[in-house]
């Protein structure tokens, strides 16, 4: 599903934000990818869905070799992944209904699948009754479901969230965590990058740990803290 | 642009010209500002054309006759030859009397001079409009050739100063016509720059939630073309009613005061414009956003 | 310090985002304001900046009444009072370091006074090396502590921080928590709308818990959860 | 603007102007097609009023005078009493030999006419060149009144149709020049407007942290100022280098081939020029600026 080996990415010449990153996820697993502010996440989910390309290495992402993409295939890689951005990333002109059937617009979906999924993932969500608010009408949590229900509503085979819950309560944030792990019961691979402990170390599935833009720990099973 | 998408790049444009009402209407002020400048100097151009294409038509070679020439067959004869000419439009007759009629017209106050004759020196004349003022003086030496014509005599020094006078006009006015134009199109397609611009943020989102380049450009240019199109028909009205206002308020008096120079009439005027402007306000509209639309659409 | 007495507000007509809220900190408080996910925690925040003016009721900040305050005279307001932003509100074409040092030129700072300062307080953050960079040059926890590093530089007697560790990892968050805790003690009334259970937890301190938009707890020395 | 702030100001407004290049880019282009447009039709207009000044320069009344007066005395006498004339010029006497001259050279080819006189018939006149051509009738109404004026012409019909045409043009040019001015300003605040839009987020997030209206206003102001005074500045450049091109291209043509129409002289047309464009540059910088921050200050 992704797979990385020997990345290195640097933003700036000189400095070094990735340093020698190889790892590989499976379809159907579900990933948390956890390390200080700073430490290269969302780095690592920008070169997933290619918002950056790689300096030297291999990344390729749903069977597809990333390095080597054109620049017109992008928009067909980024319609299978679901993406929650750390900055939400909402369009501020369209209602919150607007911008979750954005998504179902570009893959040309029939007007009366739209009709249908856009209630149904903003009740998943919470957010049933506040589909016509425009994002500077919510509060920051739910702007953050915003996203996530856009993230969702076209059915990814992945899905890439970077922060989902950094603006939510924790029985919220334990609610988006468990029906994104119902999702990826039904065959979604998820991949999470947060700083939210309890949540990790409650799930205890699969973590990879960023220390400086290096791979410092890739547990099958555990938790926010690397177990002695 | 497939048709089932077609209804939804219309939905799209519109709430986009909608909910960005402050950049559509700085768009369409725009707009028609700068055709407003562009076709009311069109309308100028097109007038001062007609006034200098009707100054070129008062061009007139006059061919003065042997005084052997003064029977009808003879006359007939050369009048015949004239109009076999290459180029020549109209000819007509002035005889001796006629001559110095016009004369004594043409001295006014000092007319009494003429009194003192016993008898009309003046040579009778064939006055020749040439269909084309350019060809003047080639069709001037022509004349001069005939058998029967003394002398010919257009006026040399005026007809040429006439032509080249209209001529710089006529390049002139183009060349204004021309320099407002591309300014035009550089200043309607700065201000949809500036209102892509200000919505760059939500171009690049739009790409990373998956949409084609083209189907964030289509919804840009459908607007584009709107917001030229509108401006373009508020400008033609504007200028047509306005145009209309001042040809009947001044075209009489011009007509009466000057040269018998006529405005065009709105109806012709205004149909030249209104293709003119809506073509002009569509295309840069669309091509304006599109070109706009494209830097923002790498990432 | 901070008074709310019976305040009520909504944002459109028919709803209501808070309601009948009253409370009181002093000089030299330290307190959380928790609640789920659109309780009202910003809404509050923005009343006492003056982001927004009361429907009903009374706001006093600083022993001003903000009901009464002119247009002009809400700018010597906010220089008083440090905030953090939610959504951070940095200028975008300002590095960090002329981000934080903004906060300093519009109360005319001496430029020797600025020179001094502006390092000091990205030190305290750990952003020291990255003065220079622009905020989308920065990580998601890079940009807050930016956004904190902000509201700290010009020694304000008030500091309102929304959500100020959403996207910092939980050591980070600590460090910055006991920032505020020792700037505290120095004298500076702080108030903090937070998700972070732990932080709360852990600080054990003054804590007020709205749901829906009505202030339901206020523990002198509390948890994130009301304990029973 | 406290001094203490003013090198703060200049330093916000510099860096405003850089980190936005493609935002001050596109304002100065509009400032500089603006004032381009302008500040050409400023020069048409200029040129235009200075001919149409020369062709009221050369209107003229004559004085037929009455065939006693033909001795010095007389003739220095009634000379005297025409320039103590209220609006008198200039008064040059033609005697009855120059008019027959005249008229010798104005006959052309049907000169032939005047060799069969026995005695000159055309009578002795005075030109009187008055000094504003709008009085011209006046004038000549007391000149007929004055002894040994036998009568007067000044061709009242080709007179009143140039004053007319004249008065015209100059009225046409202003409307032109008003017309465009109030469109530049109309272009140039929307352009600074649609920039300050794209920046209303900054100011918002400014006035959140504690600035002042007027803090954040002067470095906008300044920054209207400088792009506008530079933007009037290339302008200027530009259209005085091209005017000159133009003068020294075809002003000699004009002159021999028009009227004795001669351009405005460059120095002259570019002082005024320079002035204008600066005031009006800066000027509309400075308040659309100020004006278009504004509705952004209010939170
Ligand atoms: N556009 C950029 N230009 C230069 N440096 C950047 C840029 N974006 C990120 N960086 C740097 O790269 C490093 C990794 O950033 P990244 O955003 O991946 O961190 P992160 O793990 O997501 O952090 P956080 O938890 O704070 O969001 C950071 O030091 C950051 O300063
Ligand atoms: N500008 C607005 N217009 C309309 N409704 C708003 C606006 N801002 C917030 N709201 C609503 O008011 C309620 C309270 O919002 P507020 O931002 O105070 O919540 P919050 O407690 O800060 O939530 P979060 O933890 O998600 O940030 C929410 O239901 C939200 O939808
Ligand atoms: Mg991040
Ligand atoms: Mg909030």
């Amino acid at each position: 599903m992704i797979s990385f080996s020997n990345v290195y990415y640097s933003y700036q010449k000189g400095t070094s934000a990735l340093s020698d990153i190889s790892f590989l996820i499976d379809k159907g697993e579900f990933v948390f990818l956890v390390g200080i502010s700073g430490a290269g996440k969302s780095s690592v989910l920008k070169l997933i869905f290619r918002e950056t390309i790689v300096g030297s290495g291999q990344v390729s992402v749903l069977g597809r070799n990333l390095n080597r993409m054109r620049r017109r295939e992008i928009p067909h890689l980024r319609r299978q992944i679901g993406v929650v951005y750390q900055d939400f990333r909402l369009l501020p002109d369209k209602t919150a209904a607007e911008n979750v059937s954005f998504a179902l617009e570009v893959i040309e979906a029939h007007p009366k699948e739209i009709k249908r999924q856009v209630p149904r993932v903003l009740n998943l969500v919470g957010l049933g009754d506040k589909g016509q608010r425009y994002p500077h009408q919510l509060s920051g949590g739910e702007q953050q479901r915003v996203a996530m229900a856009r993230a969702l509503v076209n059915n990814p085979s992945l899905l890439v969230c970077d922060e989902p819950t950094g603006n939510l309560d924790p029985d919220t944030s334990w609610q988006i965590i468990s029906l994104l792990s119902q999702i990826n019961i039904l065959g979604t691979t998820v991949l999470i990058a947060t700083h939210d402990k309890d949540v990790v170390d409650r799930m205890n599935r699969r973590v990879l740990e960023l220390q400086a833009g290096r791979l410092v720990r890739d547990d099958r099973k555990g938790g926010y803290r690397h177990e002695v | 642009m497939k048709f089932r998408n077609a209804s939804y790049y219309v939905k799209e444009a519109a709430t986009g010209i909608w909910r960005n009402r402050l950049m559509s209407l700085a768009s369409i002020i725009v707009v028609i500002l700068t055709l407003l400048i562009l076709g009311a100097f069109t309308l100028i151009n097109l007038n001062i054309q007609a006034i200098t294409d009707g100054i070129k038509d008062q061009v007139e070679i006059v061919a003065y006759l042997k005084e052997e020439v003064d029977s009808e067959p003879s006359l007939t004869q050369l009048r015949s030859e004239l109009l076999a000419l290459n180029g020549v439009q109209q000819v007509t007759f002035v005889s001796k009397d006629d001559a110095l009629e016009r004369l004594r017209e043409r001295l006014g106050d000092q007319a009494g001079i003429i009194e003192g004759l016993k008898r009309n020196p003046l040579p009778a004349s064939f006055e020749i409009r040439p269909q084309d003022a350019e060809e003047t003086s080639v069709l001037a030496d022509k004349i001069a050739l005939l058998s029967g014509v003394k002398s010919v005599d257009y006026g040399q020094q005026i007809v040429e100063q006439l032509l080249s006078f209209s001529r710089g006009v006529q390049i002139f006015g183009y060349i204004v016509i021309a320099f407002l134009g591309v300014v035009s199109l550089f200043l309607i397609s700065n201000t949809i720059k500036l209102t892509v611009y200000s919505r760059r943020r939500q171009i690049g989102i739009m790409k990373y939630v998956g949409a084609t380049d083209w189907f964030i450009r289509w919804p840009f240019i459908l607007e584009g073309i709107f917001l030229g199109l509108l401006g373009a028909l508020i400008t033609y009205l504007l200028l047509f009613y306005g145009y209309t206002f001042l040809y009947f308020r001044s075209s009489t008096w011009l007509y009466q005061n000057f040269l018998s120079v006529q405005m065009v009439v709105p109806e012709v005027a205004g149909k030249e414009l209104l293709r003119f402007l809506f073509i002009f306000g569509a295309g840069i509209g669309a091509v304006g956003s599109a070109v706009s639309v494209r830097r923002f659409l790498k990432v």
